[in-house]
């Protein structure tokens, strides 16, 4: 068989977290260097993998391994990536390195403490990083259902310590309140997608219990030939299950609220690290296994779900607006996103489909910039209070600048990729249904609304006696933020190689839920 | 007569046994019933290996003795220990395994 | 030839790409460079304008396909150009008011420490705004109307650490997003309709749909082109756009972009034509726009802010003349370009004088200024004459042709409009004449003035560097200044009569808006001699107002209507307390209820299950006897369950 | 005879056991049940102790009743004849007399206990009855060449494994017993003069501990000496004792005797005075004896 490219690129960021936590405590910054080093070599091996990926190649998933691990729970251990899996992982791969070169100084030993030689906290946190990345890679790649639960649910308990364990040093109520609001946040999003994950776990053994086997191909092949007899009812109870961990993991309203203390309380990194990737291990499911093994059940529920992320949309907005914590307003807004991608996902057109997997990678392009770059002003004043800053801009003006570009961004200014794929997924939503795409256009107005807001609050105004002096965006800061902003830009302008990857995915998805797009009018009447 | 009376007689006893472990706290009353529980078993047994007519059943009682002889050992050393260390045979006193 | 048409936008797009990137060694030639970058785009727009013209009138149109820029099934949208009569119109305005301004703030911004950032948002905004007339689909005029946004949005807040500014920039760029929502509507309606929102697609599909559907799009559009020209009810941002430096709003909020929602509505042509009640609702809002501008025109002070007004009333009549169909493209866009020459040359006037007198801006604290700055008075002068459309002068023609087509709309309508342009011709003749008069005559009210404070609401921090806000000493201002002024003033003079006699602009344009002379009820002449009176009658009694009473330095406190006009006819108030308020208690109240409904069911749940853990513990007494207890009934329980088992 | 009758006699010889064994079963097993009901409702140890050890030389009867002479024998001697006397070791060492109240101090264990014990004896009961043991077949075949040697026929062949372990089973009980009642001396034992030395620091009881014992009445170990105040004094007892509750507290003797000797002091006190009024009595009688002879005189 060919060189197993896929298991590589899971095994080497592993590889690089053991490696990492192996780094003797008092060789803190090799320990950095290691993680980045990892993290670029897994980042050119993903480059390999996208360039090894033929859009227009046949089957289903390609660059396929499997080998049998559990025989008798008809068990596998099988990857394989289609367009939407290679997207994923390539944004994945990408952001990593932005993500520990931005918390470069996030785990150092403050002054002061006692030297303790047991004592290593900076190894741990990137070794963590990295073992978030090897998961998250492997789950994009995985086409076994009980192997992508697994990882599904093993990726929390690295994300549960980054969060609880490496909060945000900028905290208003002093150490211990941040303490224990850390600790909170990182119980509440165990919590929560734990409770998911329990209720998908169920639905995995009921897929095995109607399918007999727990591979994706098998059980489209399955299905194509008619063997597969589910009962409508089961379906309909298999998919809620799954979709409720997704739903969770996304987050949708009204199961959204772990995010913004999650994301409030950890550093911004880690806060990337959550919005950014593991979010999308969320979405990306819904269409992987939501769509593809439960296509009637999915229909069924559509309306439903369409109103929720609806509902997500407007609401994440309004409560963006109405935060006074920079974090949290952020995460307010990505619920809002996330809104959209679901909305964009069960509109079942092509348009939305690929808007969504589109709106994926860019929502976590542009939320890493805009919110490494909050992560950079917060670490320069220690507060995430809005009202603590303010005409930033003129003592600090590319950070300002920056900043401002990753909010357009997020308001998805034409120009940068984000607007390409909100406008795919509003265009395939109303080529639907049209009042739901209509209402979800209030969206964007709100979007600026809480952007302009932000930045008008901090970075404008006259300079605040606690913003006096402050320096601007350090080199290592440049250097994470710039690359992201020209991929910002480059995508939004010529976002061809991206839709000529995904593009066949999503008509093979698409096919797979035998949904056809709407016409036009004219043409049917014609 | 029928041997199967040996049996309602052997389950009379390991009720009152079983009763008998439950109502006592002197542990070596306790200890009591558990052999009581265990001699009705072996009664059992017997009439067991007399209605089936071959030596199994004995044999399985015979295992029975000497396992409650050994218990026996155990189990009293562990209530003079415990004696020792509190100076009482209650099994109540010994209720730490809470949480 | 046609290649070109990308390297109209590219030029001012290097020059934005280079000066906001570019480090601090670019600011002594950035603002050299932005304008050299500005000029290169009217050049090879000029170069483009002479081979049209060599070229017939219908293979007049060129397109350029870059590459394509969406492409998901079914939705392709390309990143493609289409240069025709109506974009070069458009262009040849563009870049050149856009290099003249680009010239003027050369001198305008010396003496900010900002001026390299400004020039590249200028270009910035060049770069948008040609990409907005030039773009071939709808989508890719989306990306051009943000992106002018955008740029609208930075330059009006350039002067940040004023909170003023700040406030509105993000005020304009909000409303502007309002109206974007009807665009991107808009452009979803014309994908599920037609399949595509090329202008090509479109257009050519337009008479196949429904008049239901083409009715939608165009109130979409029309919502668009609300929020770009300011037109109610969306027009609230206009004023405070004042905030930004003169230049800005002379170029983006006079001459060309807010007159975007004229050229979307003219381009769209062929989609109103279909829906005569759409154009209706495009004719009122016109209308009502012309009034109201014209109205808040009177009544303010601060010049520039009147100006703002008088560029609303005006962009009514573009409107207006668009809503009318066929009759009135033309004379749209004619009005347009006139438009464009003497706003921009009354705004640089403005600017001008604003840069004698210390940035002050409000007109009682003029007077008498025609003696200390000739240039700027004389060519102030010509734009006023053009703008109240005294005969010869290009608003003459272009107005003149607009008020005809209006009665020629037939029926009560047409009088009613007819009457309705006629009014506002007269009231534009008020107001302009109040501004020359409280400017450039009367006695001089800015000596023994008292120190103006720096925190003025529009002080200019560009003034800084302009000598002390102790009595102002008017003075001429530079050559680099006063050459735009006149460029434009001798456009402002000749452009109407060169594009209206013999049709010259109609011709040119035909081919694309199409042209359909309606019989108007009354003659042309007689339109004419109306408008002539009824401006002399404003100019009058403007003259009687404060030609010949002294102006009170201290606004008087005025009628109802006045005081109303002041305050932008109460939209803001109105605005605050329904949207701004209302908002904010709806975002309180939804975090409110985020944190204690919808996570206080999450929390509930968790705490009821410790309580009932908390209960359970108790059993766990730690007595072996109670264990062994629940173990004997366990056994017991289970021998039943075997027995049962059994016995069924 | 013919080999029907010679199946029947057999079957009813299979169906029936001697009613001597019936007998012998319906006494007996009231015996049995009696002993096992005292076992578990006797206040003293030793009694349960005791009454157990009835119990099981009942059930050794009916071992042998059954055919399993063996284990009859066995029963009597090892479990009745070495188990329980254990048990009765252990008793002592723990205290005979010690008697625990039987009041419950669970709340409802009591009658828990007894439900369940009830609805179980009651379910095993049934089991057995629904269970069809209509047909069983005596030992005479198995027991054919003996008892002990069936029994050791399977045990050395069939159940040597098990007979195996179970020997290592009694030595690790053994080894098991011996650790959990052994001591280890930690540190090493202190000479006399450490212990001395100690006790000055401590200043507990410098002079040997005062002997049990006053009032003697027997060998009065278990009787703490009395104090000046006639309180009992704790150092005189051993704690064993103590602990057993054995100790027998004679102070409030001291007092009653103090009060007899003041009764009796009374009594002889009251004895006197009443010697007094008798003589008084006499005078009088012979007083009026006087006045009635003078009137018999006149």
């Amino acid at each position: 068989m060919s060189f197993p490219f896929l298991t590589v690129t899971a095994a080497l960021p592993a590889a690089g977290a053991i490696v990492t936590a192996a780094v003797p405590a008092a060789r803190r910054t090799a320990a950095k260097w290691t993680a980045l080093l990892f993290s670029i070599a897994t980042l050119a091996l993903a480059a390999v993998v996208v360039v090894k990926f033929d859009p227009g190649g046949s089957g289903p998933f390609q660059l396929t391994e499997s080998h049998t691990w559990i025989k008798d729970f008809g068990v596998s251990y099988d990857l394989g990536v289609d367009g939407i899996g290679v997207a994923l992982l390539a944004l994945t791969a990408l952001l990593i390195p932005f993500v520990i070169l931005a918390g470069w100084h996030d785990a150092d030993v403050l002054e002061g403490a006692e030297p303790n030689r047991r004592w290593r906290p900076t190894q741990g946190f990137f070794a963590l990083i990295l073992a978030v990345e090897a998961m998250v890679i492997l789950s994009f790649e995985a086409t076994d259902v009980f192997l992508f639960y697994l990882l599904f649910e093993a990726m929390l308990i690295p994300m549960y310590f980054l969060i609880g364990g490496f909060g945000d040093r900028a905290h208003a109520g002093g150490d211990e309140a941040a303490a224990t609001q850390r600790s909170y946040a990182a119980v509440k999003f165990l919590l929560y997608n734990l409770v998911g994950g329990l209720i998908m776990l169920a639905a995995v053994i009921g897929v095995y219990v109607v399918a007999g086997t727990f591979s994706l191909t098998d059980i489209a092949h399955l299905r194509a030939s008619g063997d597969l007899s589910m009962a409508t009812s089961t379906e309909r109870w298999l998919f809620l299950g799954f979709f409720f961990a997704f739903a969770v993991k996304a987050p949708l309203w009204p199961v959204h609220t772990w995010l913004p203390n999650a994301m409030g309380e950890s550093t911004a990194p880690v806060a990337v690290l959550i919005t950014a990737v593991v979010d999308k291990v969320g979405t990306f499911a819904m269409l992987r296994f939501c769509l593809q093994l439960f296509p009637e059940a999915s229909k069924w529920a559509t309306p439903v779900i369409l109103v929720l992320a609806l509902i997500s949309i407007v609401y994440g907005a309004l409560l963006a607006v109405g935060q006074r914590d920079i974090k949290r307003l952020i995460a307010y807004a990505s619920i809002s996103h996330f809104g959209f991608i679901i909305m964009g996902i069960f509109a079942m057109t092509s348009q939305g489909q690929s808007g969504a997997t589109l709106y994926m990678v860019n929502h976590g392009i542009s939320t890493a910039a805009l919110m490494l770059v909050a992560g950079f002003l917060i670490s320069r004043r220690g507060s995430r209070l809005i009202s603590d800053y303010g005409g930033v801009q003129k003592v600090a003006p590319v950070l300002a600048g920056t900043f401002l570009i990753g909010g357009l961004a997020t308001l998805s200014l034409p120009g940068l990729s984000p607007f390409v794929s909100e406008f795919l997924v509003l265009v395939g939503t109303f080529s639907r249904y049209p009042v739901i795409g209509i209402i979800a256009t209030i969206g964007i107005v709100l979007a600026a609304l809480y952007v302009l807001v932000l930045y008008q609050r901090t970075m404008t105004g006259p300079v605040k006696a606690t913003v006096q002096g402050m320096p601007d965006l350090k080199v290592r800061e440049l250097v994470v933020v710039a690359p992201l902003i020209a991929l910002l830009i480059f995508l939004g302008v010529y976002p061809k190689p991206l839709t000529d990857i995904v593009n066949p995915a999503v008509h093979q998805t698409m096919s797979q839920v035998d949904q056809t797009d709407p016409h036009p009018q004219l043409e049917a009447s014609r | 007569m029928n041997p199967v009376y040996y049996l309602y007689l052997a389950s009379l006893l390991f009720t009152i046994g079983a009763a008998g472990v439950l109502i006592r706290r002197n542990a070596i009353v306790v200890f009591m019933c558990v052999e009581l529980m265990l001699n009705a078993c072996n009664l059992a047994f017997v009439a067991f290996s007399r209605l089936h007519g071959n030596l199994d059943g004995q044999i399985i009682a015979f295992f029975t003795m000497v396992v409650a002889a050994a218990e026996v050992v155990v189990g009293l050393a562990i209530i003079v220990s415990m004696f020792r260390a509190r100076h009482s045979a209650s099994v109540d006193d010994a209720s730490l395994m809470k949480l | 030839m046609d290649n070109l048409i990308a390297l109209l936008i590219a030029a001012p797009l290097l020059g934005a790409a280079v000066l906001l990137c570019g480090g601090r060694a670019l600011d002594r030639v950035g603002h050299w460079l932005g304008t050299v970058l500005a000029a290169a785009s009217f050049v090879i727009g000029a170069v483009l304008f002479v081979d049209m013209l060599g070229k017939g009138a219908d293979a007049r149109t060129m397109h350029q396909h870059l590459f394509t820029w969406v492409p998901v099934a079914g939705f392709k949208a390309d990143m493609g150009f289409q240069l025709d009569q109506l974009s070069m119109t458009f262009v040849l305005l563009i870049s050149g008011v856009g290099t003249l301004i680009h010239l003027y703030s050369v001198g305008y911004m010396a003496h900010d420490e900002r001026r390299r950032r400004f020039f590249g948002y200028l270009n910035l905004f060049l770069a948008a705004m040609l990409l907005l007339v030039l773009a071939d689909n709808y989508l890719l005029l989306y990306m051009g109307w943000e992106g002018v946004g955008l740029a609208s949005y930075l330059l009006i807040g350039f002067w940040q650490h004023k909170p003023s500014a700040a406030t509105a920039a993000k005020k304009a760029f909000l409303v502007n997003r309002v109206g974007d929502m009807g665009l991107s509507i808009a452009i979803m309606l014309m994908f599920t309709t037609f399949g595509t929102f090329a202008f090509g697609g479109v257009f050519g599909a337009a008479d196949g749909a429904s008049e239901g559907k083409l009715t939608a799009i165009s109130l979409m559009l029309l919502l668009a082109a609300c929020g770009k020209s300011a037109q109610v009810p969306l027009q609230s941002w206009l004023g405070d756009a004042m905030e930004g430096p003169t230049p800005v709003s002379a170029l983006i909020h006079a001459a060309t972009m807010v007159t975007a929602g004229v050229y979307l509505i003219t381009r769209s042509s062929a989609v109103f034509n279909g829906a005569p009640n759409a154009q209706l609702v495009v004719v009122v809002v016109g209308a009502v726009t012309l009034i109201f501008g014209a109205i808040v025109g009177c009544a303010k002070d601060d010049i520039k802010k009147s100006l703002a007004g008088s560029t609303m009333s005006q962009i009514g009549y573009m409107i207006l003349a668009a809503g009318l169909g066929p009759i009135g493209y033309v004379f749209a866009i004619m009005h347009l370009v006139t438009h464009g020459f003497f706003k921009a040359g009354l705004f640089l006037g403005a600017g001008s004088v604003m840069h004698g007198m210390n940035d002050e801006v409000d007109m009682r604290k003029y007077g008498g200024l025609r003696r200390y700055m000739p240039v700027t008075f004389v060519t102030f002068g010509l734009g006023y004459l053009a703008i109240i459309g005294f005969p010869g002068l290009s608003g003459f023609f272009s107005k003149d042709k607009i008020i005809e087509a209006a009665f020629a709309k037939g029926g009560t309508e047409g009088w009613i409009l007819g009457a309705v342009t006629l009014l506002g011709a007269a009231i534009t003749a008020y107001y302009m004449t109040r501004m020359m008069l409280m400017t450039f005559f009367g006695e001089e009210r800015w000596r023994h003035a008292e120190t103006r404070s720096p925190d003025a609401p529009s002080a200019e921090p560009a003034a800084a560097g302009r000598g002390a806000h102790d009595e102002p000493h008017p003075h001429e201002s530079p050559w680099i200044m006063t050459i735009p002024m006149i460029v434009l003033a001798v456009g402002s003079v000749g452009a109407g009569a060169f594009f209206g006699i013999g049709n010259r602009f109609l011709n040119w344009l035909e081919p694309v808006t199409g042209h359909s002379e309606g019989h108007s009820p009354v003659s042309a002449g007689v339109v004419t001699t109306a408008t002539i009176v009824l401006l002399l009658v404003g100019v009058g009694i403007a003259y009687l107002q404060y030609g010949r009473r002294p102006v009170p330095a201290v606004a008087p406190r005025g009628s109802l209507l006045t005081r109303a006009a002041r305050r932008d006819l109460l939209q803001d108030d109105f605005n605050h307390v329904v949207l701004v308020r209302g908002g904010e208690h709806l975002t309180r109240s939804l975090v409110y209820v985020d944190h204690s409904l919808v996570d206080g069911v999450v929390n509930g749940t968790a705490a009821s299950f410790g309580g009932l853990s908390g209960r359970l513990r108790k059993v766990q007494n730690g007595y072996a006897r109670s264990y062994a207890l629940s173990m004997f009934g366990g056994t017991a329980v289970v021998v039943a369950a075997t027995l049962l088992m059994r016995a069924v | 005879m013919s080999p029907a009758d010679v199946s029947t006699l057999a079957a009813s010889a299979a169906y029936q056991t001697s009613t001597g064994e019936a007998v012998q079963f319906w006494v007996l097993g009231v015996v049995a049940v009696i002993g096992a009901l005292c076992t578990i409702l006797m206040r003293k140890a030793v009694h349960s102790a005791l009454c157990l050890a009835g119990t099981m030389i009942v059930l050794a009867v009916f071992y042998l009743a059954n055919g399993a002479y063996f284990l009859g024998i066995v029963q009597i001697v090892v479990y009745t004849g070495a188990i329980m006397m254990l048990f009765l070791f252990v008793v002592m060492l723990v205290g005979v007399s010690a008697a625990d109240s039987l009041q419950e101090t669970l709340k409802g264990q009591r009658w828990l206990a007894a439900l369940c014990g009830v609805g179980f004896g009651v379910l095993l009961i049934a089991g057995i009855a629904n269970a069809s043991l209509r047909s069983w077949n005596g030992l005479g075949h198995a027991n054919a060449n003996g008892n002990p040697q069936g029994l050791a026929a399977l045990i050395f062949t069939k159940y040597v494994f098990a007979f195996e372990l179970t020997g290592a089973l009694l030595i690790t009980a053994a080894v098991g017993a011996m650790v959990l009642t052994h001591r280890e001396r930690v540190e090493r034992a202190k000479t006399q003069r450490e212990q001395s030395q100690e006790r000055v620091r401590k200043g507990v009881q410098l002079p040997p501990l005062p002997a049990p014992g006053v009032y003697a009445r027997h060998n009065a170990v278990d009787v703490a000496g009395l104090l000046p105040d006639g309180t009992p004094s704790d150092l005189t007892v051993m704690q064993t004792l103590k602990g057993r509750g054995q100790i027998r507290d004679v102070s409030q003797e001291a007092i009653a005797d103090l009060k007899a000797l003041e009764q009796r002091s009374e009594s002889r006190l009251g004895r006197e005075r009443g010697e007094g009024t008798g003589a008084g009595a006499a005078g009088r009688e012979d007083r009026e004896g006087r006045e009635t002879t003078e009137g018999a005189t006149r």
